[in-house]
């Protein structure tokens, strides 16, 4: 903590950069965004285990985005959202001081047990950071092991009819608060496309129909691109267990373009690309 | 380097001086490498024509005798090396054939281990920069034509060997020793081994054009890697030279054995006294004795 | 408010049988923004067509179905009256009630209900339908053509025959390209620099020509019609405007090289032209070799030079031309003997290449014509041909065929018969492929009467016994192993694609196949076509391939330069993407997905011209329309005119139930 | 499911193979059943996944895609950009419950006319056995 | 009238019964995870009385998230205008004070220059049977806005805790007293009260800011930066404005296909980045502190200044959603701070 508040003070006061955006503690087994732009408020920093966010959210924001050079403390699991938003030209990698966090794992959102995602972490010691803070942290996998994610493993022993009630009821319940967009890192279109009216892709009314409409075409944008942060499922104040969508087609990406968003910046996103060996045996 | 040593037959019956030269150059090198406790005979070289599942067994056998002592595997003989990659292959595309003989050995194997001839291992693994720190008796110019017979480069897909056209690991190795290698078109031919007992004639002419060539390319010497290579072309060269009435005079020796007089180890340890075309005038004028 | 026509065809009884076709006017004609409806006979006749046109200006029609045959068959038509009538053409549609309805259903109730859905879909979508413009595209009358091969010449003197100016881009400092190093050519046995070099005469004589030599494609920007081409001239270290081509330099320069030209057979000067014809016949210095450039010794070439046009200080220069159009006729190269060390390429100097030998046994050759083989200059009595080598060899090489081997190697044979009549030559072959004009008469004439003797099997190894070189290969016909002592061996080795193909492919945005060939846009509808608008291919830079094809697709590429160029401005259809300035994000998907590399970034500045932001920018030229960019896109920012969300909405959103 | 029930499968379609592969089926007149509506489009890689969920709200029992075979697409790639696309949303409507059979991907040629038409039919049988799809049409509730 | 009584038993009967009345709505409290909701019940609803405070407020049984305001067909003759569904009676149980006391602030607006049918014919109709709160979270501060956790404002029935497993029952308003009598089945339940209950007392939860103050800064500091402050954390999402009881913003859409058309009203939020965005591109609140700003200014100076009140019953909803950590509670605290500095 001290070295994390030192580097901080250093590169506000060195006006290195115009803003650093880290976490305070928002009472017991509670952290928050901290956004500070005075040397003076770097003492309010934390890092610990109930550091969830991803702050790395906020470099979208365009009155941040603005703003010369800013500075953002990120855990490895953060840090390959970055990587997707440096693939998809929406940062520019001068204009980000990236303080990485080793981490071997936050806890979950009620603060409870280990987070699941961090389970399956392949980056406890943070990539691409311009410096890294904390004792290196064993791996306890390797970059090359292919995740199962053990719900959707148990979700997929669920039948048709099943899964369809399972989403019926848990997706009647989405109020459309848009938080689970919001908060995700990945999502920074300057109009998305459930504000479009014509045509009216999405009913943007919260009944069943544009609920599902809304959350399909959710998991659709990211499919290829999350990169497993969990945001939208924690924020979400329905509680609905959004990342079952989105860790399948994180499977799938893995399983048929062998692809893991957010650790190689140069690579091409996979669905902006292909390989004429694609998996085709589902077409007639 | 984690090996264990798979001699094969040949090594134990018609060429205890291949054997002899290669442990004395695993002991000269401290490479830790022991023989295998449980191999098998490989089945060569009637046993793949006649019963695929009996001849995939046996090398399985010797895969599961490394891997009781949790080993990979070196080999000499050429033609062992070729049974157990085949094993090691079968066993890993997991086939009908795999089921036959997981049935005939009655046991699962892994086929997980690395299998790797001994001349790739001094030449891949132990390098030669550090075999010739350790030459103390320069092989001084002899010219040594390296012939490695048809079997260690083919099928090039399963032997990988080096390249199948003009493989120079030997080459390498005993250049390395400070001898002058031979450069000459024959070091892959056939040597006739399969039909020297049932047409020793056609085995006969196709021994006598390797030494012929290798001759005319101005070899002192042959070396060789293949015990039945050195069968034919040692044990047979005084029967070629009168059926053809031409005087070679080529010592035949393993380049276990040439590189082991470089490392100054005693001819008798390698056993060069066992060979039949003589190569002590040879060594001896050459200076190397 | 829309106000549309709706005209449903009976196409006789093509249509009439199976669907009610007043029915389906009369209620199209209550579907909201209908204004006029009917049915009649024979859409596509005149009396049809005037109907369509008359009721436009009666009705003051905004926007017209015709639902008939499909609109593969008569869109054109339909639209071309549409617009003689003063709608833009893009405002009418066509359901197709005959081919996907009429005929494939017997039944006349689903029938007529299917086609009024169908003409339902197609009035909604006319509804979200905008007026489109067909894109008209300014283009610069100039051509790039890049190779001065025999192909690269042929493009640049047929499209100087049409009038349009040809820059003709050539690496070496000759053009002439390998036809030039060849002795007699098939199946005719004239002389190939007799029939190549009037034609490398008349390209520097043609004052629409500019022959850039010893230069190289530094950059190619733009599109079709308007390219920009950066040529990198090379440092030649000789004045080519003040040099006459005297020869008095390459006459004293005291360095000998070998040859690239003589296939390293002989040997040419460190300020040399590569052969007597060269063409600009203008030396170049080999600042390698060159005494004055290495060690800052000699300096005779410029003391003698009578122009003072040698100019050691002389540095790469980059030119800049704007062309309309490209002709890409790179050629190819030899894999050399090296690459095959089992048949003593690289052991043994008797072991040669095809174009090894064309130059030994060429009168212009370094030895003028006399056949001596390379290692004692003796002459060789019998001589064994190997075709096939790194050709037809997946293991190893290439699986392709190089194509041409099979007949030069029937010339070869008859060029060494006629030097050594009674030598013996032998021609190791997998099959003989001799499909041309007299080609299969030419192979023959070899065999039988000129005394090749040709042995169907491969060869497994060459090596050297005493003085004679052995191939050793097999028979497959009677089933032997042969065993050919001879002097001299030739190997019809692959031809490949050049160095710095891939490179130049990735300059001008085309592709190239694994073996680095160039891709045609569609093997058989367009093979002198690159994947880019605008950019033509030829020769051997698509394939293997001979003489007459080389010159007969350069002709042709040069007939779609001229075509291309013929107009002031090209026109093309009006079905382009187009780009939400407001909302695109930059994220470059559609970038990425487009397969004609229609989309760039562009920046969008303040008026201090400060970049704001960045958005994706379509070139309408360069875009065909295939819309994979808008569902790249997830806010939608790019989408296909023609091909709206909105108009495919309204199509899907008019089949929700009555 | 009421007697006369028939499904309703919207169908997209690039314009360059399925498009004239449906019109081959027509000039040789090959019969296949009337329940489907074409939608064409230029390329099957202008097919957004989410014109499947559109079908869907507004009354289709089943979507059928198809484009060119891949190394056959007019404009090269698109078919192959497009597959991608149709893995994952595949994918996706599994998680979600939806009956894979209800979405059918095909490759059909401009050649083959017999190809599409059979294809119609296999559909069209399938759905008729699968019957309406309710569920996702219920979804569309008015009020709460 | 003998004191009324309720237990949980009684409560999950009374309200089952209601259920299956398809004529009334009935909204009770939901378990899911770790938190509860105030949802529509149906048969199969699981009902969970230990909650310290729903994520949601009962304004959604009032105000849908969507609600259709007209409906069309289209055929061939033209335009035929459908029947809307009637308002059913409403039942909502389980709310607490600060939800119930949103109701009166929420009228004013729904009856102001605009009669709201939908909304005032829903309170006409429902019966709101709120429990008094017997916990507190440090997100609470309804005192500060003139509540408290046994207010009555806004309730027809107010339950109060009197054990662990029942209620008192205390009819506030006629349509109470009718339920109460009408129910009178359920809320028979034989309860002894057990001592410690309820929990809290008004005074655990102190004033700790002076609205009025609170006006008058915001009045004045339109400009302040501190505002930026404030809204630093903000994701611009809707989770606040939604889980609001007082929040009422609405969008209305249209939804229509070939033949037919649904006109809805929708829920809209403030926060949200489009709120304001004008046809012509341009945001005059394109930052997402001008947005958080906008939020707190009309709940504490804009709506006073229409309606003479706070809008805001001091519930912590906001605070306790939002996953960011913007807590009004804190930003208000400090402009009372701010205020009292600056003397005005």
């Amino acid at each position: 903590m001290k070295e994390l508040i030192a580097k901080a003070k250093e590169l506000l006061m060195n006006k290195e950069v115009d803003l650093l955006i880290g976490y305070q503690s928002a009472g017991e087994k509670k952290a928050k965004p901290l956004l500070i732009k005075n040397p003076d408020d770097a003492d309010k920093l934390v890092f610990n285990e109930y550091c969830l966010s991803n702050l790395v959210t906020y470099l979208n924001r365009p009155d941040i985005k603005a703003l010369s050079k800013v500075a953002v403390v990120a855990k490895g699991c953060d840090i390959r959202a970055i990587v997707v938003l440096l693939s998809e030209n929406q940062l520019v990698r001068e204009k980000i001081f990236i303080i990485g966090m080793t981490c071997d794992h936050v806890m979950s959102p009620d603060g409870t047990e280990e987070n699941i995602k961090c389970s399956y972490c392949k980056v406890r010691n943070p990539h691409l950071a311009d410096v890294v803070i904390g004792a290196p942290i064993d791996e306890r996998i390797s970059k090359e092991t292919v995740v199962r994610h053990e719900d959707i493993e148990e979700f997929n022993k669920k039948t048709k009819e099943e899964k369809w009630n399972f989403w019926k009821e848990e997706l009647s319940q989405c109020i459309r608060c848009y938080a689970c967009r919001q908060v995700c890192p990945l999502c920074y279109c300057e109009r998305c496309i459930v504000d479009f009216n014509n045509p009216q892709w999405i009913d943007t009314r919260s009944n069943p129909r544009g609920n599902f409409a809304w959350n399909i075409v959710r998991a659709l944008h990211l499919s290829g691109r999350c990169i497993d942060c969990g945001e939208c499922e924690r924020v979400c104040p329905a509680n609905i267990p959004l990342m079952l969508l989105n860790r399948s087609l994180q499977e799938e990406a893995k399983d048929k373009f062998d692809w893991e968003a957010g650790f190689d910046p140069e690579a091409q996103p996979p669905l902006t690309t292909f390989r004429k060996e694609d998996d085709e045996e589902f077409i007639r | 380097m984690n090996y264990g040593y798979y001699p094969g037959c040949s090594a134990k019956s018609t060429s205890p001086e291949f054997d002899a030269s290669t442990l004395a150059l695993i002991d000269f090198l401290d490479l830790g490498i022991k023989e295998l406790k449980d191999w098998v005979c490989c089945g060569a070289s009637s046993m793949h024509a006649v019963d695929k599942i009996i001849h995939t067994s046996l090398s399985a056998m010797t895969l599961d005798a490394a891997n009781s002592e949790k080993k990979d595997i070196m080999v000499q003989c050429p033609a062992c090396l070729a049974h157990v990659l085949e094993a090691k292959e079968v066993l890993n595309e997991n086939g009908e054939l795999a089921a036959d003989v997981k049935e005939a050995v009655g046991k699962e194997i892994e086929a997980k281990m690395k299998i790797s001839h001994f001349s790739s291992i001094l030449h891949d693994e132990y390098g030669l920069d550090r075999i010739k720190e350790k030459v103390t008796k320069s092989l001084n110019a002899l010219k040594v034509a390296s012939y490695y017979g048809c079997l260690i480069v083919r099928p090039q897909e399963l032997m990988k060997y080096d390249d199948p056209e003009n493989p120079m690991k030997m080459d390498d190795l005993v250049e390395a020793c400070g001898a002058s290698p031979v450069e000459w078109p024959f070091k892959t031919k056939c040597c006739g081994a399969g039909t020297a007992i049932s047409d020793t004639p056609i085995t006969l002419d196709l021994t006598y054009e390797i030494l012929r060539m290798a001759k005319q390319n101005g070899a002192e010497c042959i070396t060789v890697l293949c015990p039945l290579c050195h069968n034919n072309l040692d044990l047979r060269q005084k029967k070629i030279e009168e059926r053809y009435g031409e005087k070679f005079d080529l010592p035949i020796i393993y380049y276990t054995q040439l590189i082991g007089l470089a490392f100054g180890l005693d001819p008798k340890v390698l056993q060069l006294d066992r060979l039949f075309v003589d190569p002590f005038p040879l060594l001896k004028s050459k200076g190397i004795l | 408010m829309a106000r549309i026509g709706v005209f449903v065809c009976w196409c006789g009884s093509n249509i009439a049988e199976t669907v009610n076709v007043s029915k389906a006017s009369e209620i199209s004609g209550n579907i909201p923004g209908v204004v006029y409806s009917v049915d009649y006979k024979y859409m596509c006749s005149d009396p049809g067509q005037t109907l369509l046109k008359n009721a436009i200006k009666e009705h003051n029609l905004t926007g017209a179905v015709v639902a008939s045959c499909s609109p593969r068959m008569h869109e054109k038509t339909f639209r071309k009256a549409a617009k003689d009538a003063g709608m833009n053409p893009y405002m009418l549609e066509m359901a197709n009630i005959r081919e996907q309805c009429s005929w494939v259903h017997d039944n006349k109730d689903e029938g007529t209900d299917k086609t009024i859905d169908l003409i339902r879909m197609m009035v909604e979508k006319v509804k979200r339908n905008h007026p489109l413009e067909d894109i008209k595209i300014p283009v610069t009358k100039k051509a790039l053509v890049i190779g001065g091969g025999v192909a690269g010449i042929q493009a640049a003197l047929d499209i100087a025959a049409g009038g349009v100016p040809v820059v003709l881009v050539e690496r070496e400092s000759s053009i002439g390209g390998k036809m030039a190093a060849l002795d007699e050519t098939f199946p005719t046995l004239d002389c190939s620099q007799c029939i190549l070099t009037p034609k490398m005469v008349e390209v520097s004589q043609d004052p629409l020509i500019e022959i850039m030599s010893f230069s190289e494609i530094e950059k190619v920007e733009g599109y079709v019609g308007n390219f920009k081409a950066t040529i990198r001239k090379k440092a030649r270290y000789v004045d080519t405007d003040l040099c006459t081509g005297c020869g008095t330099c390459w006459l004293k320069c005291p360095v000998k090289v070998t040859s690239e030209f003589e296939q390293g057979l002989g040997k040419r000067k460190a300020i040399y032209i590569p052969f007597p014809q060269a063409i600009p016949s203008r030396p170049r210095i080999d600042p390698e070799n060159c005494l004055k450039l290495t060690k800052d010794r000699c300096g005779i070439c410029q003391k003698v030079c009578p122009t003072k046009a040698i100019n050691y200080d002389d540095v790469d220069r980059l030119v800049e031309v704007e062309v309309g159009a490209i002709v890409v006729t790179t050629g190819y190269k030899i894999m050399p003997v090296s690459e095959f060390p089992e048949y003593g390429g690289g052991r043994y100097k008797d072991v040669v290449t095809a174009l090894q030998f064309e130059r030994m046994v060429c009168a212009s050759g370094p030895t003028l014509g006399e056949l001596q083989r390379p290692s004692d200059g003796k002459l060789p009595e019998t001589v064994v041909f190997v075709k096939c080598v790194g050709s037809r060899d997946p293991e190893h090489h290439h699986s392709y065929c190089s194509k041409i081997c099979c007949m030069y190697v029937a010339k070869q044979t008859m060029l060494y018969r006629h030097k050594v009549h009674n030598g013996n030559c032998y021609v190791f072959y997998i099959d003989v492929r001799s499909n041309g004009k007299n080609y299969e008469e030419f192979v023959r004439r070899a065999q039988e009467k000129e005394g090749a003797q040709y042995i169907r099997g491969r060869v497994s190894q060459v090596y050297k016994d005493g003085e004679d070189l052995v191939v050793e290969g097999a028979d497959t016909l009677t089933n032997s192993q042969v065993k050919i002592k001879c002097d001299l061996v030739v190997l019809a080795t692959a031809m490949e694609a050049p160095d710095g193909i891939k490179e130049l492919a990735q300059k001008l945005g085309i592709s190239y196949d694994q073996n680095g060939f160039l891709t045609e846009a569609h093997p058989k509808l367009k093979p002198i076509e690159s994947s880019t608008a605008g950019v033509f291919l030829a020769g051997c830079a698509l394939s293997p391939r001979d003489i007459p094809d080389s010159v007969s697709e350069a002709s042709g590429a040069a007939a779609k330069v001229l075509g291309l160029l013929s107009k002031d401005e090209m026109h093309k259809d009006g079905v382009v993407a187009f780009v939400n300035e407001a909302t695109c994000v930059a994220c470059q998907n559609c970038i990425r997905v487009c397969p004609f590399v229609a989309i760039q970034l562009k920046d969008i500045c303040n008026r201090k011209g400060e970049v704001l932001r960045q958005v994706a920018d379509v070139n309408p030229g360069l875009c065909v329309g295939c819309g994979t960019c808008t569902p790249s896109c997830p806010s939608r920012s790019i989408e296909l005119k023609g091909f709206t969300d909105a108009e495919l909405f309204a199509e899907i959103n008019a089949l929700a139930e009555l | 499911m009421s007697e006369n029930w028939e499904p309703k499968i919207v169908t997209f379609v690039c314009n360059w193979c399925t498009y004239a592969g449906a019109d081959l089926a027509g000039t040789s007149r090959f019969k296949y059943s009337p329940n489907i509506r074409i939608i064409k489009t230029p390329c099957s890689g202008r097919i957004d996944p989410m014109f499947i969920v559109a079908a869907f709200e507004k009354g289709a029992d089943a979507v059928l895609i198809s484009g060119c075979h891949p190394g056959d697409c007019h404009y090269n790639e698109g078919n192959y950009n497009a597959r991608r696309k149709f893995i994952m949303m595949r994918r996706l409507l599994s998680e979600l419950g939806i009956d894979n059979e209800r979405v059918i991907f095909a490759w059909c040629s401009a050649s083959e006319g017999i190809k599409f038409a059979r294809l119609v039919n296999e559909v069209s049988e399938k759905i008729k056995e699968l019957g309406p799809f309710d569920e996702y049409h219920n979804l569309d509730q008015e009020e709460r | 009238m003998a004191e009324q009584y309720i237990d949980y038993d009684k409560a999950k009967e009374m309200l089952g019964n209601l259920t299956k009345n398809s004529e009334i709505e009935v909204f009770g409290p939901v378990k899911k995870g770790n938190d509860t909701f105030i949802s529509k019940l149906n048969q199969n609803s699981e009902l969970s009385f230990d909650y310290f405070i729903t994520v949601n407020s009962i304004k959604e049984a009032l105000l849908p998230r969507f609600e259709p305001i007209l409906k069309y067909r289209i055929n061939h003759n033209g335009v035929t205008l459908e029947d809307l569904p009637p308002v059913k009676p409403l039942v909502v149980f389980g709310g607490r004070p600060c939800d119930a006391s949103s109701l009166p602030l929420m009228k004013k607006l729904f009856n102001w220059d605009f009669k709201d049918e939908f909304y005032l014919e829903r309170l006409k109709k429902v019966i709101i049977i709120t429990i008094a709160c017997d916990e507190m979270d440090e997100n609470c501060f309804c005192t500060s806005v003139g509540g408290s956790p046994r207010n009555e404002t806004g309730s027809d029935v107010l339950l109060e805790r009197v054990c662990s497993t029942g209620w008192k029952a205390k009819a506030i308003s006629e349509k109470g007293k009718n339920f109460l009598k009408e129910n009178s089945n359920f809320f028979n339940a034989k309860l002894t009260p057990e001592k410690g209950y309820p929990k809290i007392a008004e005074k655990d939860i102190p004033v700790v800011f002076d609205s009025k103050k609170i006006k008058t800064w915001i009045e004045n500091n339109f400009e302040s930066p501190l505002w930026e402050e404030f809204g630093a954390n903000c994701l611009s999402c809707a989770a606040c404005t939604f889980v609001c009881p007082t929040c009422h913003c609405f969008d209305i859409t249209d939804d229509a296909s070939m033949w037919k058309g649904v006109r809805t009203k929708n829920w809209d939020a403030c926060t949200l980045p489009y709120f304001t965005k004008h046809a012509s591109g341009h945001n005059p609140r394109s930052q997402s502190y001008q947005r958080y700003r906008q939020r707190i200014s009309h709940k504490y100076s804009y709506y006073i200044d229409l309606f003479g009140q706070v809008s805001c019953t001091g519930c912590g909803r906001c605070s306790r959603v939002c996953e960011a950590g913007v807590n009004i509670l804190d930003i208000l605290k400090r402009i009372d701070k701010e205020a009292t500095k600056g003397g005005k």
